[in-house]
């Protein structure tokens, strides 16, 4: 019923140490949205790097819209053949302006007509709703915005396929819709499209196919309607998904625990602008901040750690008043912090694996203490097996994994610390389902052994599930705190709306 | 005639004023015979009641013309230039000229047509290389086997001297064994050379090195090695500039030869400049008397007599 | 059986050599090597080293070894701090020879007081030494200063003592260039009775207490994550400014103790020609030895070896008499044929030469 | 792109504009190069009002910074443009010094003339340009080293040809390079009463014009602003569909284009050459394209800031001289803690800005 427009066939793609790509067949049609599903690691990246020429491919086949084997060796090349994309990681060039990201590299034209051309952006611009003006400089916008920039750049091309890696993955439900409806557009007008997400809703959304990769292999192509969540699930972990509403239960068993506050703070604000909040933690509870995008939970949690400077209020660890003005005193104090942007505040690119589980910890033991060799491949070897990173081996540097397994490092080396109170600012973003459950899994035994966590993820039903109270924020506001039975999909999205301010409230 | 009337005039409104004389100096204390020039033009004019406005060149050849074109815009009285190259100095000499600021050179002959520059108080290097040469030979050391520790490479200073020496081999049958230029006139790096010849067994039995530092920086060398030097060693030292305590090294028979390049351009600048500023005509093509001191001959008198 | 035996031999054999080729040593050490070895072609005695006797009568070591081991002194001791700047701050400090002005003149200041030709020292060699090293991480601190706090640019905020440098160095010898007594030159000739040349000695211990700190302290991995991503390092307890300050003020202590060792070799000091280009030269030791400049990771062992190529090769060019100014000529083709052979882009053009070349090799001892 | 224009949401944003209200839209370029141009007016008004009678009040004075400084401008839009990019290039000095003496010895011995010896100086500018270029973009090998075995390469050269200073000694070309433009109407009167008419030499003219052409070709056409993609975040430019390599490539071409073309300028200015010549030239043209606002990380800059990074420095230099000194020191580190002072505002001008 539809042509093919795109065909790859036995591709093959290693890196040193790791095998990427093992004999993958994938097929796209006109006008279909075809979902590329797999767990961190599993190749989904790689695939598409190779289809646009950023990798080289060891072996293999790409037809694309009848031209057998296209000569693709650099993204532009691809892009010549019409085939365009929104990369994982946001890749636009920060001192640029908006328009001019959405336009360079796609023309041939020796010349740039600014007036034009920013005309037009302001059109592009204005027809997505994105809130940036074309003549600003894209590293003033907010990571969403620029994230919308990036597809509204791969959209406007006049493309036969478009692809589309984990573009939601920092875009809030509004900016989510107004993306798939902008995909259907474009399906209605023949385009294909490849879609990576690890949400499974948005999947079952807009998807029509799905192709699942695991461990670099093929496990099949599907029609949608022929593969339900669960079983999707499977394919993509290779075993029966663990049951989700154990993980609930745990919850409420949870709120019961001795109320021992580990963490308080008191009109606490900082230089990032947020306002003053209080904040309570408690021994073996799991707390959440939700919020729209921007609103300032991951800034609250910065001022507790010390990452940003402390203006303003007290904070008071197991009623002991201190004073943290470095993420160092922080971590002294027993607090850990996993970052949002893991590759800008997380990873160390070029330190391998063992060093970057044992940063923090070596921080902490100080300057004159280094781990010997020994211990700290053993403290490495622990970990890795315990979360099931996947690494060729402990020397090898954390940028060369994928991004859920970087992320599983990265809270390695938290664990490692044993802090009293753990502070997970979107520890599941970018990672696949069965990765998110165990790390919920996790921070539930975590926290049933005694730990106090902050847990925050821009997926309600994840806070849910884990959260035994949650700290809704508004405008870099607290505007109100839930627990027990208010905490519903329905009155956290009211409190967000309408919620009163903490400030007000006191009045 | 209304050009000197002008003058007149603002320099009868102007008398309290002094002269001013600016001068381009190359670097600051590139070795102790700049340190000594630099000091000789301070001295004698401030005695002779000039305003000195002198400038570094820090080793830019451009940033010594530009100093120039702004001394000139400056109006100093007079332009004395110790250029650090002696070529492209031509805009300058015109604007002085259009200016009416007499362009004095010192140190080394700059390439200038004859109806550019007022006049000169410059050493002569390649009759200062000669003398050393005609030494030389007379001392009739047989076999000569000579090292050579150039200065500075293309400063006219190095120039000449090399020139003198390299035409003296080749004129007696001298063997040049090495033959380099030392950036920056220094110990350090004549040091070192000399150190390298010697571990890799090069033999020589005259070291021409082109002014006293270097000099005494192959001396160091040789010491270190157990060579002797000097009046009574296996190794014939000739140096050039002849400092006070370089003298006194002649005296002690440390160095066999030391020819003298005057740095005192100072007080014969201020007999120039009185001799213009009354009108009278002066040479302008004088080199400055040098002499030449043998350990032979040399007296503790001599070095006595030495301000330098 | 005894064949399978020879064949996992051979196999290992090949597999060592490869890992040897791989390693990131093996292009410098393997260039050093090249290097000595064209000199011994060209003067057999080259590698020769005989006990003579100074004319003071003590005894010398002297051979044209020793004194690329003694002219390399300053070289290796600097690359030391730069390798560390390099790594923290992702730039390089190209003040490093202006600044040995700085602390070569005040040591001569402490030494000399205001006189030219002193007959006895005005201080003890060792309050020299530290002032020295004081004045040389003064300097490094200024430049450590203007890269953590203010954000600037290695490169950029160096050329700010990178003018200066020479000059204050000049100032604060007051204009003057003495020369101290003798025994000052211990340090930087022989100590009387001591065959070898101090400045290898000290080089020896700056060396062994680099790479003891190295172990002893986390420096290593607090730079190296510094360099790397500061902002995570930073969310890590570490700070960033303090660590590039840190490196800059150890760079600074190398400046001050390589000023020591080359004020002490003639004993006196030239602020406006000391250690010429000799910022250029330790940036090329560290590039030599594999190192990135931009950043991140780092490798010592490499820098040091890179900084005694480079002497070699000087040592080299004017042994063979090669005109001073043309010695730039060689120094580039070297360069180039060094860096070229070290990229990565053509290591795995050769690398896959080289697999391809074996695989085929291996096939035909399957075979046999 | 009507599909565009369906996708409408204006409620969110709302939310989101004051937010873009607290951002400034001038990009860091455009801010940089207003801190550069007015830092240089105020040094300048500054040294006519306090060093006044050391010449600063003399037009003259203001020529004689572009006379002396044409070739630096040219070279350090060069720089600029490697800088954009996120490279480096410190071999222009050296260039320059072997451009002026093998355009001298072919001018005086082997009949070149003006037109020649022009060309051979942009095919040496080139030369190096192409050759750097291939080894930094194509093999990928760190420009430092690349461009310091240039720099290496280039004094060699000098030495290798010809050791000793010379001289132009061509009819032709002394005559074109002693050539003035007399500026009408405009002049200063010296303090004999001599009216003395204000000069610009032509290279000034060629030097302008080059900045022209560079400023147009960095910010509108296709190729400069992936001078700016590339600087800004070489992988990104890459995914963008820039390529990354050739850009690079091109950056040092140009760079050593200009390179040729100012160590002609230079020599036509100075008409002389050694092996010292244009020492640390590449280190003034990069204080030089930092004062004016190009960051070495790449990304950031622009050509007029260049100029005016150029003329601020020259003034710097003339403030240093006009006031004078005993102490030979005193001028360096006076010029080094004007230009801390500079490095210092600029980048606490930027962080505050953040
Ligand atoms: N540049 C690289 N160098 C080395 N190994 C790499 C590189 N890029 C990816 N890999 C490896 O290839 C495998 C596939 O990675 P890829 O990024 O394609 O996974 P993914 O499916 O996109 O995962 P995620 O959902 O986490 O983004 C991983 O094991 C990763 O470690
Ligand atoms: N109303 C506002 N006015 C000004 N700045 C704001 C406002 N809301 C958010 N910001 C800024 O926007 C940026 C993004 O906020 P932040 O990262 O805290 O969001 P978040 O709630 O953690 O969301 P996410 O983590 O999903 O991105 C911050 O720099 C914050 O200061
Ligand atoms: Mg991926
Ligand atoms: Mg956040």
């Amino acid at each position: 019923m539809q042509d093919t427009v795109l065909t790859m066939r036995g591709i093959y793609k290693s890196f040193p140490g790791v095998r990427a790509l093992q004999n993958v067949d994938f097929t796209l049609c006109e006008g279909e949205i075809h979902a590329l599903m797999g767990e961190n690691g599993a190749g989904k990246s790689t695939l598409i790097k190779v289809l646009t020429g950023v990798y080289s491919k060891n072996a293999g086949e790409i037809c694309i819209k009848g031209i057998n084997k296209p000569h693709i060796k650099s993204p532009q090349e691809a892009q010549k053949l019409g085939i365009s994309t929104v990369y994982q990681e946001i890749t636009l060039c920060p001192n640029l302006t908006v328009a001019e990201n959405l336009f360079i590299g796609r023309t041939n034209n020796l010349f740039v007509n600014w007036k034009k051309r920013n005309s037009r952006a302001e059109c592009i611009l204005q027809g997505l709703g994105i809130p940036a003006k074309p003549a600003q400089q894209l590293s003033s916008c907010s990571i969403a915005v620029q994230q919308m920039v990036a597809i509204a750049r791969a959209v406007d091309m006049d493309c036969k396929v478009l692809i589309l890696d984990e573009p939601t993955s920092s875009l809030d439900d509004q900016e989510v819709a107004k993306l798939f409806a902008l995909m259907r557009e474009l399906k209605s007008r023949g385009v294909g499209i490849v879609f990576v997400t690890h949400f499974l809703e948005q999947v079952y959304e807009v998807c029509d196919k799905i192709t699942v990769l695991r461990n670099g292999e093929l496990v099949g192509e599907y029609q949608i309607k022929d593969l339900p969540r669960v079983e999707l699930v499977a394919k993509m972990m290779g075993k029966e998904l663990g049951d989700l509403a154990e993980i609930h239960n745990k919850t409420q068993s949870n709120t019961n625990d001795s109320k021992e506050v580990i963490i308080e703070t008191e009109g606490l604000s900082s230089t990032s602008g947020i306002k003053p909040f209080d904040f309570t933690a408690y021994k073996g509870e799991v707390t959440g901040f939700a919020g729209l995008l921007g609103s300032g939970r991951s800034e609250c949690v910065r001022a507790i750690f010390g990452a940003d400077k402390v203006t303003n209020g007290t904070l008071r660890i197991k009623g002991e008043h201190v004073n943290i003005t470095t993420p160092i005193k922080a971590m002294k104090k027993g607090i850990g912090y996993l970052s949002e942007d893991r590759k800008r505040d997380g990873i160390i690119g070029d330190l391998s694996v063992r060093e970057n589980i044992i940063l923090a910890l070596q921080v902490m033991r100080g300057f004159f203490k280094p781990f010997t060799k020994a211990q700290a491949q053993a403290f490495a070897d622990e970990y890795i097996s315990l979360l099931g990173i996947k690494t060729a081996s402990a020397d090898t540097p954390i940028s060369s994994l994928s991004g859920g397994n970087q992320q599983k490092v990265i809270l390695a080396r938290w664990l490692l610390t044993h802090p009293n109170y753990l502070i997970l600012d979107e520890p599941t973003r970018g990672i696949d389902i069965g990765t998110k459950v165990e790390i919920q899994k996790l921070v539930l035994k975590l926290a049933s052994e005694g730990m106090s966590i902050t847990f925050i993820s821009s997926e309600i039903e994840e806070m849910l599930r884990t959260c035994s109270r949650l700290i809704v924020m508004r405008d870099l506001y607290v505007v109100g705190e839930l627990k027990d039975e208010d905490m519903t999909q329905d009155k956290i999205m009211y409190t967000i709306a309408g919620g009163e301010t903490q400030n007000v409230q006191k009045q | 005639g209304g050009n000197s009337a002008g003058s007149e005039d603002s320099e009868a409104s102007a008398e309290p004023s002094a002269i001013t004389v600016g001068v381009v100096q190359t670097n600051a204390n590139e070795s102790d015979w700049r340190t000594a020039n630099t000091k000789s033009f301070n001295e004698a004019f401030s005695a002779a009641g000039y305003e000195t406005k002198m400038v570094f060149g820090e080793g830019d050849h451009a940033k010594q013309i530009s100093q120039a074109q702004q001394l000139i815009q400056e109006e100093v009285d007079y332009l004395v230039v110790l250029g650090l190259q002696s070529a492209g100095w031509e805009d300058v000499a015109k604007s002085a000229q259009e200016a009416g600021i007499p362009f004095i050179m010192a140190d080394r002959k700059l390439d200038l047509s004859e109806d550019l520059y007022t006049a000169m108080v410059c050493s002569d290097f390649e009759a200062e290389g000669k003398k050393a040469v005609d030494w030389l030979k007379a001392q009739a050391i047989d076999d000569c086997k000579i090292v050579v520790l150039g200065g500075d490479t293309g400063s006219s200073a190095q120039l000449g001297r090399s020139k003198a020496i390299e035409d003296g081999a080749s004129a007696n049958g001298w063997d040049i064994v090495f033959n380099q230029n030392m950036k920056g006139w220094d110990e350090t790096l004549a040091k070192q050379a000399v150190a390298d010849l010697i571990a890799s067994g090069k033999e020589f039995n005259v070291v021409y090195a082109e002014n006293d530092n270097m000099a005494r920086g192959a001396c160091d060398a040789m010491d270190a090695a157990g060579i002797t030097y000097g009046k009574d060693g296996d190794v014939t030292v000739i140096a050039f500039d002849a400092n006070k305590w370089a003298l006194e090294k002649v005296l002690a028979g440390e160095f066999n030869l030391d020819v003298e390049c005057n740095p005192l351009h100072g007080p014969r600048i201020v007999k120039l400049i009185n001799s213009l500023e009354a009108g009278e005509t002066v040479e302008k093509n004088a080199y400055v008397d040098e002499e030449m001191f043998d350990c032979d001959t040399i007296t503790q008198a001599i070095v006595d007599a030495r301000t330098y | 059986m005894s064949r399978n035996n020879n064949n996992l031999n051979s196999n290992r054999s090949a597999l060592v050599l490869k890992e040897l080729i791989r390693h990131r040593l093996f292009i410098p050490i393997a260039f050093l090597a090249f290097l000595l070895l064209i000199n011994v072609f060209i003067n057999p005695g080259f590698l020769g080293v005989s006990l003579g006797r100074d004319s003071s009568g003590n005894p010398v070591l002297i051979g044209n070894l020793i004194n690329i081991l003694n002219n390399a002194a300053e070289l290796v001791i600097l690359a030391i701090g730069m390798t560390l700047v390099t790594a923290s701050s992702r730039g390089q400090d190209i003040s490093v020879g202006a600044t040995v002005a700085i602390a070569g003149g005040v040591i001569m200041r402490v030494l000399c007081g205001n006189e030219t030709q002193p007959t006895e020292l005005h201080a003890p060699i060792i309050v020299a030494l530290l002032l020295g090293c004081l004045a040389g991480m003064a300097c490094g601190a200024f430049n450590g200063i203007l890269v953590s706090k203010f954000n600037i640019q290695p490169m950029v905020a160096t050329l700010i003592l990178f003018t200066a440098g020479r000059s204050i160095g000049s100032m604060a010898m007051g204009g003057l260039k003495p020369k101290a007594a003798a025994e000052f030159g211990y340090y930087g000739n022989f100590i009387p009775g001591f065959p070898i040349p101090t400045p290898i000695l000290i080089t020896i211990v700056v060396v062994a207490v680099t790479f003891l700190a190295l172990k002893i302290t986390n420096l290593s991995l607090y730079t190296r994550a510094v360099g790397i991503n500061d902002k995570s390092s930073s969310l890590n307890g570490l700070n960033p400014a303090l660590i590039k300050f840190l490196t800059f003020v150890i760079l600074g202590l190398c400046v001050g103790i390589a000023g020591f060792v080359q004020a002490s070799r003639v004993q006196t000091v030239n602020p406006y020609t000391i250690v010429p280009g000799i910022e250029m030269d330790v940036i090329l030791a560290v590039a030599l030895g594999g190192n990135s400049l931009s950043g991140g990771k780092f490798n010592m062992t490499g820098s040091i070896i890179g900084a005694y190529t480079i002497q070699t090769l000087t040592s080299m060019l004017t042994t063979l008499n090669v005109n001073t100014n043309a010695v730039p000529v060689f120094k580039a083709v070297i360069i180039i044929m060094l860096v070229v052979i070290q990229s990565p882009i053509v290591k795995s053009f050769l690398g896959n030469k080289f697999t391809v070349l074996k695989s085929t090799v291996g096939d035909g001892k399957e075979r046999g | 792109m009507s599909i565009l224009h369906n996708v409408q949401d204006t409620g969110r944003i709302e939310v989101i504009q004051n937010k873009l209200k607290r951002e400034n839209s001038l990009t860091d370029t455009a801010f940089l190069l207003t801190i550069t141009i007015s830092l240089f007016i105020a040094i300048y008004a500054l040294s006519i009002v306090f060093l006044g009678d050391k010449g600063f009040s003399k037009i003259q004075m203001f020529f004689n910074l572009f006379n002396e400084n044409a070739a630096l401008i040219v070279i350090a839009c060069g720089l600029s443009i490697v800088m954009i990019t996120g490279s480096i290039d410190i071999s222009v000095g050296g260039s320059t010094a072997l451009i002026c003496t093998a355009c001298i010895v072919c001018l005086n011995n082997y009949g070149f003339n003006f037109f020649t010896s022009l060309m051979l100086a942009l095919a040496i500018g080139l030369t190096f340009g192409v050759v750097q270029g291939f080894l930094v973009a194509y093999l990928e090998i760190q420009p430092f080293i690349v461009t310091l075995a240039g720099m290496f390469l280039g004094r060699g050269l000098v030495a290798l040809i010809e050791v000793n200073q010379i001289q132009v000694k061509n009819a032709g070309f002394e005559m074109l390079s002693g050539a003035r433009i007399l500026i009408p109407f405009l002049g200063d009167i010296n303090k004999k009463g001599v009216f003395i008419q204000s000069k610009l030499e032509y290279g000034v003219i060629v030097a302008i014009i080059i900045v022209c052409l560079m400023y147009w070709l960095l910010r509108k056409t296709s190729l400069g602003r992936s001078f700016y993609a590339v600087g800004g975040n070489p992988q990104s430019a890459l995914m963008l569909g820039i390529n990354v390599k050739r850009t690079k490539f091109y950056a040092h071409l140009l760079c050593g284009l200009l390179a040729g073309i100012g160590g002609f300028l230079y020599l036509f200015h100075t008409r002389s050459g050694s092996v010292q010549q244009a020492t640390g030239l590449e280190m003034d043209a990069i204080a030089a394209s930092i004062i004016g606002g190009t960051l070495l990380t790449g990304g950031v800059g622009n050509i007029f800031g260049t100029l005016f990074g150029v003329l601020a420095s020259g003034t710097v230099l003339l403030i240093v001289t006009a006031i004078g000194s005993q102490d030979p020191w005193w001028p360096q580190i006076t010029r080094a803690a004007m230009l801390c002072f500079f490095i210092v505002l600029q980048s606490f001008i930027c962080s505050r800005k953040k």
